[in-house]
C-alpha cells in the first residue's frame, strides 16, 4: 500500500510521526524506529535546562498535565550524544528546538546545518521571547514571520513551524510563518490548563499551569488544523490528542498532511505502529488514497 | 543502560485478596521475569484502558511468574482489583534500576506502608551471608505486614508510633552496613538523615508521577546531587533507587 | 452552614449558579429553582435569532459541541415571555444579553433597566462585532473597556462580564473589564472545537467549529480563572466543566467567589442541587467557610 | 406544554434479549407510566455515567411497567444491552409530545428499524374503531419485526427492497386517512411527499441529538414551516412529532 506523505520539502513513508518531548530513542526497545514516517526529537535550547520543579506531571479526566520546563540536555549535548543516536534509523530526522531570541534561534540553526542527518527543524515558538517581555515567540505573527525569515534564509532543509494554540487568531500566526517561509506548519503544542487537590488546595504542578494535552484537547486541535488548512497553502503536520487511527482520519479530512502522536505513546508504545497499521489497512479496504482524504472534510453549511 | 524493557500482554494466573486495601496480582512472563531485579518496576494497564499506565513494584517471582502487591487508592487500583485469574494484563517492563545486594553484611530493611513489597523482593535475593533486620511501619493493621518489628500509627498492630522509632533503635545499636527503604517521604527523608549519622551506607526507592516509564518524557524528575550540582534525574530510568545521601529533599 | 456569596453588589445565598444557556425554568419540574444562589438566563440578542443550521450538537470523548447560534426570542420576547417566569423564583436573576455593536448593547440594557426583578446582567462578549469586521468584542482589551465603561455608566445592577477563553492573553481582556466598571468576571465561554465522522468525512456539526464544553474544559477554565484572579480584585464567577462539588472547590481555591455549571445539567438535571449540597456538607464536615478557601491555593513554587 | 416531567432512579423489572441487535429493557415507575403517551421518549442513562443521556422511544407499558426496545448501535446502547432485572436506570421522562389519536379511521403505520418502538405503543393505544395496516421496513433479517407488511434491503425476511414501496402500494389502493411513520430520514421525507400526494393526513417522529431534552438548550432544532416562515423548533420539546407537511427536509 503506497502511503508516503509530502511534508513541505520531504517526502515520509508514511504520515505518521511523534510529538516532540513525548518520544525518544528508548522506544526502540518496542518496535524498529524505521517503521516512523519521521522522528522529532524533544524540543533543545541552546544551553542544557534543568526543567521545571517536580511534580510536574498530573493526568486529569480526560487529558495530561505536564511542566516539564524543556528538561534537556543543550545543543552541544544533543548533537554529541544523542544525535548519532537518532541517525541509526532509517527515517528522517527532525530536530525540534527553541531560543529565546531570534539571534539564538539562528545561531543554533547555524550550527545544526554543519551536521549531516538532519531532515529538518521544527521550530518550537511556544517559548517566552526575551527580548519580548517574555511572551512567547508564537503569540506575535510579526515576530514568528521575522524568526522564520531569518532562519529559512540560512537553509535548505525542511523547516517546520510548531505553533502554540493559546492565541486569538491562529491563521494570522500561520500565515506569518508561511510567509516567513516556513515549509510546513506543526499543531497545535499544548493548551494550558490546571488542576488542583480538592482535599488540601495544593496545586497538582508545582508551577501551577501546565501544558494540557491528550484526548481532551483533540476537537481543539481539529479545528485550529482546519482553520489553518483553510488559509495556508503549506502542509499541516497535525497533533492533538490522536490516539487511534480514526483520530488521524478525522486530522487529515479536516487537511493534515501528516499526524504526529503524542501523550498516547505513553499509554500504548507502539501506538504509531498501530496507527500506521490501522490506516494502511483502511486505506486498502476503501481502495483509497491520502489525497483523496487529505482536507476532504463536507458537510460545512453556515 | 542497555537493559531491555518489553511490553506484552499477559495473562493474570493469580490473585490474592490480602485484605480490604490489599491485593496481589501475578502473571506471567518467562521474559520479564528473567530480566527482573529486586526494585524494579512494571507500568501496567488493562488492556484498552484511555489512561495512564499505573507504576507498580515488583513484589515476588516463581519462576515465569511474577507477583505485585497492590493497595487500592484511587479508580486505577480498584479496577486493577477486579482481575481474575486468565485476565488480560498490558505490562511494560521491567523499568528503572534496582538496588545493590551487599555480601555479607549487617542490613536494614525499612518500609512504610506500600513500600513494604520491593523490600521483600530484595529480602529474598540477598545472600545468606548478609543478616537482615526488617522493620516496617503503616497506618492501621491493614498496613502491617509480617516483619522482624512492625509499627503502626494507631498501634493497632505492633509498636504504636512510626516506623522511625524502630530505625533509630535498631541503627544506635549498632553493627549495620545497609539500610534499604522504600515508602512516603517523611519516612525516606529520616532514613536517610539516621544512615548518615549513622555512618550507614543507604539505599532509597523513591516514587514520582509517571507518563512514559522509559527515562523519555522527564516527567518524574527529582532532585538529585551530584558532583555537588543538583540535577533533576528520572526516577523511572535513573532511579528508583537512589543513594540516600544525594537525594534533596523538599 | 452560612454559605452565602459575595458576587460584586449581590450577596447570593449559595455560590452555584448555572451556566447561561445550559439552563432554563424547565429545570423547575425537577427541584425548586429558588435553591440556585442566582439565575443567569440563556443569552438574549436584541432580535429574535433562528439559530445556526442543525446538526448542532456532537459529544466528543469528553466533551460536548454545540453550535446553537444563540436562537432566542430577541429582548421584547424575552421580557414578555421569559422574564415574568423566572421572577416567580426567589432567586436573583441575571440576564446574559449580546449585540453586535456597543450602541446595540448599551439600548438593550437601556431597555431592561426599566424592569423589574432584573438583579443583574451577563455581558456576553463572545458574538462578532459589526463595527470590527466581525471579531469577537471579547477579543479586544480596548473594546472590552469601552463597552464595559458604557453599560456600567446606565446601570447600577450588578454587571458582570463573560470572557471567552480563546485569547492570547486574558489577563488583559478582564483587566479591561474591571477597569471599565464590570462589577464581576465570568469566565469561561466554550474553546472552540470540531469533530469529524472518519468514515465518511462529514463534519459532526453543520457549521464546522462549535462551541466546546464539558469535562475536558475543566483544566483551561481552571487555569484561566486562577490567572484572572491573581490579576483583579473584582470577584469572579467560574465555569467550565463543572460536575461535581470537588469540581466546584477547585475553582474556589483558584479564585473564584461563585460557580456556574453548565454542561453537566444535561446529564443530571439536579446536578446544581447535588453541588450545592456537597459543598455544604464539605463545609461542615471541616468547619470551614468558602472565604476560607476562596483563592487559597497553595503550593506553587517557581 | 405544561406536561411535568420527572428524573427518577428507576429499576429495571425485565430485560429480553431480541436479537444480537435489539434488546428490551422494562422499568418501574408508576408516575411516569401515569403520564405517558404514545410518542414519547425517556433520557436514560445508568447512574454515575458521566456522558449525555440516550433518547429511546417508549415502546410498551404494563401498569407500572415501561418498556423499550433499543439498538446496539454505540457504546452507550451496548452498555444499556448489559443491564439486568434489579439494576438501576436513571430516567427524565416522559418527555416530548405525542401522536394524534383518531377514530373510526383508516390509519397507515409505517416504521423503519429502530423506528418500530413508537409506532408498535401507537398502535396499542389507537381505539379499535379504527382500521390499520403496518409496513415495516429494515436493512435486514435482524431489522424486521412483526407488522402486516415487512420489507428488507436484502430480501431476507418480508419481501426485498424499500418500506416505501408498501407504503406506496398501501396509499395508491386508497382509503387511508392518516399516515404515522417514525425510521430514518429518506423514509420520513417520502412518507411526507406519499401523504402529500395521496392527501392524507400525515404526523412523522422525528430524531434530532440531544443534550437537555427538555427544550432549553435548543440543541435538536429542526427546521419547521410555520405561518409560511421557516422556523426552528426542538424535537425534543415541540416534537418529536410533526405534521409531515411542515417538516422542511434537508
Ligand atoms: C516506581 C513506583 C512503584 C510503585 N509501586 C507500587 C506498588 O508496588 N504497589 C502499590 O500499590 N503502589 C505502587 N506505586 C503507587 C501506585 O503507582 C499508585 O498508587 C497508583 O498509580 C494510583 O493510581 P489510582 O488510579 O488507583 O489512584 P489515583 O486516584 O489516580 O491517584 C492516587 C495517587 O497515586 C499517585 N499516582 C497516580 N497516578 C500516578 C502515576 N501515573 N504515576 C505515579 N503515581 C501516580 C498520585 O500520587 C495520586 O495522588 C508505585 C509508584 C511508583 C512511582
Ligand atoms: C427522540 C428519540 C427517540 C429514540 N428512540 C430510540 C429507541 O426507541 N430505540 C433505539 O434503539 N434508539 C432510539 N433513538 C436513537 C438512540 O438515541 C441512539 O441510537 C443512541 O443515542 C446511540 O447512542 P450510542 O452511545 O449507543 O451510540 P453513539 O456511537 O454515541 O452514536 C450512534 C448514533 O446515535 C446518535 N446519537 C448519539 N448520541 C445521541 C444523542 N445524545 N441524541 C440523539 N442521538 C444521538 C447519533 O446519530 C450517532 O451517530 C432515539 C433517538 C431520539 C432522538
Ligand atoms: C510530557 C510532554 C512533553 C512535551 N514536550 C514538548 C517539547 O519539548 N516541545 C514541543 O514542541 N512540544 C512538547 N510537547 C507537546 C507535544 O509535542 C504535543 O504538541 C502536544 O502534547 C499535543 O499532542 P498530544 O495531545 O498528542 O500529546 C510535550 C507534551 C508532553 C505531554
Ligand atoms: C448548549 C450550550 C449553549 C450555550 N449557550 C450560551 C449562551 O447562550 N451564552 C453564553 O454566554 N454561554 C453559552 N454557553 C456556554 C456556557 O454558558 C459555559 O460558559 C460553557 O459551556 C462552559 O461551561 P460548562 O463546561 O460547564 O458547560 C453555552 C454552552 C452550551 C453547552
Ligand atoms: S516517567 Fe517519563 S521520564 Fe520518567
Ligand atoms: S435537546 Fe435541548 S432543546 Fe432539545
Amino acid at each position: 500500500m503506497e502511503m508516503t506523505a509530502r511534508l513541505g520539502k520531504l517526502t515520509l513513508k508514511n504520515p505518521v510521526t511523534v510529538a516532540s518531548g513525548t518520544f525518544g530513542i528508548n522506544y526502540a526497545d518496542f518496535f524498529d524506529l524505521s517503521r516512523l514516517g519521521a522522528l522529532v526529537t524533544k524540543t533543545i535550547t541552546m544551553d542544557p535546562r534543568q526543567g521545571n520543579k517536580p511534580p510536574r506531571l498530573f493526568e486529569t479526566e480526560c487529558g495530561l498535565l505536564n511542566s516539564i520546563g524543556l528538561q534537556n540536555p543543550g545543543l552541544e549535548g544533543f548533537l554529541r550524544d544523542d544525535l548519532p543516536r537518532y541517525r541509526e534509523f532509517d527515517t528522517p530526522i527532525l530536530v525540534s528546538f527553541s531560543g529565546n531570541s531570534i539571534g539564538q534561534f539562528r545561531k543554533m540553526l547555524e550550527r545544526m546545518e554543519s551536521f549531516e542527518g538532519i531532515a529538518g527543524y521544527e521550530v518550537n515558538v511556544s517559548c517566552p521571547n526575551v527580548e519580548k517581555e517574555g511572551l512567547a515567540f508564537g503569540t506575535d505573527p510579526k515576530v514568528v514571520y521575522e524568526l522564520t525569515r531569518e532562519l529559512a534564509k540560512i537553509t535548505e532543509r525542511e523547516l517546520i513551524v510548531k505553533l502554540s494554540p493559546n492565541v486569538t487568531d491562529i491563521v494570522a500566526i500561520a500565515r506569518a510563518a508561511e510567509e516567513g517561509g516556513a515549509t510546513t506548519i506543526a499543531l497545535i503544542n499544548t493548551l494550558i490548563g490546571m488542576a488542583i487537590d480538592w482535599q488540601t488546595g495544593k496545586s497538582r504542578i508545582a508551577r501551577g499551569g501546565a501544558g494540557y494535552s491528550g484526548r481532551a484537547i483533540k476537537p481543539v486541535a481539529l479545528f485550529q488544523v482546519f482553520r489553518v488548512a483553510q488559509n495556508v497553502r503549506i502542509p499541516i503536520l497535525a497533533m492533538g490528542g490522536i490516539s487511534t487511527w480514526q483520530d488521524a482520519l478525522e486530522f487529515f479530512y479536516a487537511g493534515a498532511s501528516a499526524v504526529a502522536i503524542g501523550t498516547r505513546n505513553f499509554v500504548q508504545p507502539d501506538a504509531t505502529i498501530q496507527i500506521i497499521d490501522g490506516l494502511r489497512d483502511f486505506l486498502i479496504n476503501n481502495d483509497q488514497t491520502l489525497s483523496d482524504i487529505i482536507g476532504k472534510v463536507n458537510g460545512i453549511e453556515s | 543502560m542497555g537493559k531491555r524493557v518489553i511490553n506484552q500482554v499477559c495473562r493474570i494466573t493469580r490473585t490474592v485478596q490480602i485484605n480490604d486495601a490489599y491485593f496481589e496480582l501475578w502473571f506471567s512472563s518467562p521474559e520479564m521475569s528473567e530480566l527482573l531485579e529486586p526494585g524494579q518496576f512494571f507500568e501496567i494497564m488493562t488492556p484498552g484502558s484511555e489512561r495512564l499506565r499505573i507504576p507498580i513494584s515488583a513484589y515476588d517471582k516463581h519462576a515465569d511468574e511474577i507477583g505485585m502487591m497492590i493497595k487500592i487508592v484511587g479508580d486505577g487500583t480498584r479496577q486493577l482489583s477486579t482481575l481474575k485469574p486468565g485476565d488480560a494484563l498490558d505490562v511494560v517492563g521491567p523499568l528503572g534500576n534496582s538496588f545493590t545486594r551487599p555480601t555479607d553484611k549487617r542490613v536494614l530493611l525499612v518500609s512504610g506502608g506500600i513500600g513494604y513489597p520491593p523490600m521483600f523482593m530484595l529480602k529474598k535475593s540477598l545472600d545468606e551471608s548478609n543478616r537482615i533486620w526488617w522493620v516496617h511501619g503503616g497506618r492501621c493493621k491493614q498496613d502491617a505486614f509480617d516483619t522482624d518489628c512492625v509499627f503502626t500509627d494507631d498501634g493497632s498492630c505492633g509498636s504504636k508510633g512510626f516506623a522511625t522509632i524502630g530505625v533509630e533503635k535498631a541503627l544506635s545499636e549498632g553493627g549495620f552496613d545497609w539500610l534499604f527503604a522504600c515508602g512516603p517521604e517523611p519516612l525516606l527523608k529520616r532514613c536517610a538523615e539516621l544512615a548518615k549519622a549513622y555512618r550507614v551506607q543507604c539505599e532509597l526507592s523513591l516514587e514520582a508521577y509517571m507518563a512514559c516509564g522509559i527515562g523519555v518524557c522527564y516527567g518524574c524528575a527529582v532532585a538529585i546531587k551530584e558532583n555537588d550540582e543538583i540535577v533533576y534525574k528520572t526516577v523511572c530510568k535513573d532511579g528508583p533507587v537512589f543513594n540516600g545521601e544525594n537525594v534533596v529533599w523538599k
